[in-house]
């Protein structure tokens, strides 16, 4: 299983804050994106509005980097704090 | 130090705990205030959003690359989270060290990164309804500026 | 509000006030204390001589220059003289504004200058004896940076 | 009457805190040096051994700066605070 978590607006605009996925067939961030998009058709505008950024159990990874089994791979958008 | 919170924080408490150390010749302290205004709007509170664990793991990170690059004694870094009403504290960022220049240099530092590479979202209350914030491209450039 | 003294200040205070303010975002202050090693030396006191009306002139005309460069809602810049222990205060430097960029810059601007240019002079007591400091060429350095 | 004052090391080593000369004479700082030196050879040492400042009525001036009666120059070392 690899655990997906939403921040912020993307969070609110999908209206879920994670979701637990089969790790057959996904290798890469991006296997995951295809995935939800083939669930959930309409998450692919949500996903693609802005700049999506990804970390992969709490490091910042990109739409290339490998996933495995247990792990923790997060979407949020550009950060604004301080 | 580092913590992230939902409660306040005491200016006052975290200074003294800064220039408690003898070798310390200065002390920078930056704080963030919700501000009434922000693009024109009026803001009546704010809602800071956070990635448990990812969060304290990134600010960590940061003041440990401010700690690399310049000669500090200390650093005490304060980030609060959930909604906070208007001209409440948001964050603090206290560095001690012999001389002023480490000390602006690194307080500079770790807020430009913490603004760009901290999980963190803001989303703004105003008279006008919610509103999640964008990032700022001000805010990286900011950061860019440290790259070398 | 700028004030040259022989007592203490209070951060706290200090802070406050400059807190106060809706439209403040960003406050960033500058402490400088009494240092326990200065050149090898263990100081045991420090004292600070200036030229009355010189100094407060010239303090005043510090601040106008940053308010004039840098859009900034309040400055506070308090400096003792007299004689002063190990790790009392000898310095505040308070800035507050709406974004963090011209607090920070502000705030080590005044500092540059009121190190190179403010009519204060220290004398170190050590174990020793007695020393007057003489300038520091990082400091001069400090200062031409902001020449345009 | 000019008002000549001292300040810091300058203070200490001349042991005074202040003089005042008759402006006979006296056009420009330099002067004032020269009229100084002549009254007290001494200090000459003293007042060249550093980088010297000079101030008139509180403002930063130079060696060729004029003075005039009623002026307060002030004569220090490079300063220290902050």
């Amino acid at each position: 299983m690899i655990n997906v978590v939403f921040f912020a607006k993307l969070r609110e605009s999908l209206g879920i804050e994670s979701i637990q996925l089969d790790v057959k067939g996904i290798n890469t961030v991006e296997d995951i994106l295809q995935t939800l998009y083939r669930h959930h058709p309409s998450w692919k505008g949500e996903l693609s509005q802005g700049p999506l950024l990804v970390a992969i159990n709490h490091d910042m990874a990109r739409l290339t980097s490998p996933v495995k089994a247990g792990d923790e791979v997060a979407f949020f958008p550009p950060v604004t704090g301080g | 130090m580092i913590r992230v919170q939902n409660q306040d924080f005491d200016i006052n408490h975290e200074y003294q705990l800064l220039a408690s150390k003898a070798e310390a010749g200065a002390i920078v302290t930056f704080v963030g205030l919700v501000r009434e205004m922000n693009l024109a709007k009026k803001v009546t509170a704010l809602h800071l959003e956070h990635y448990p664990n990812m969060t304290e793991k990134s600010l960590r990170n940061i003041v440990q690359q401010a700690k690399q690059r310049w000669e500090l004694i200390d650093v005490t870094l304060i980030h609060r989270v959930g909604t906070l009403g208007l001209n409440q504290q948001i964050v603090f960022v206290g560095v001690s060290s012999q001389h002023r220049r480490e000390a602006f240099a690194a307080c500079e530092f770790i807020m430009d990164y913490l603004k760009t590479q901290a999980p963190f979202w803001k989303k703004e209350h105003t008279e006008s309804g919610e509103l999640w914030l964008d990032a700022n491209d001000k805010d990286t450039a900011a950061a860019k500026r440290w790259q070398r």
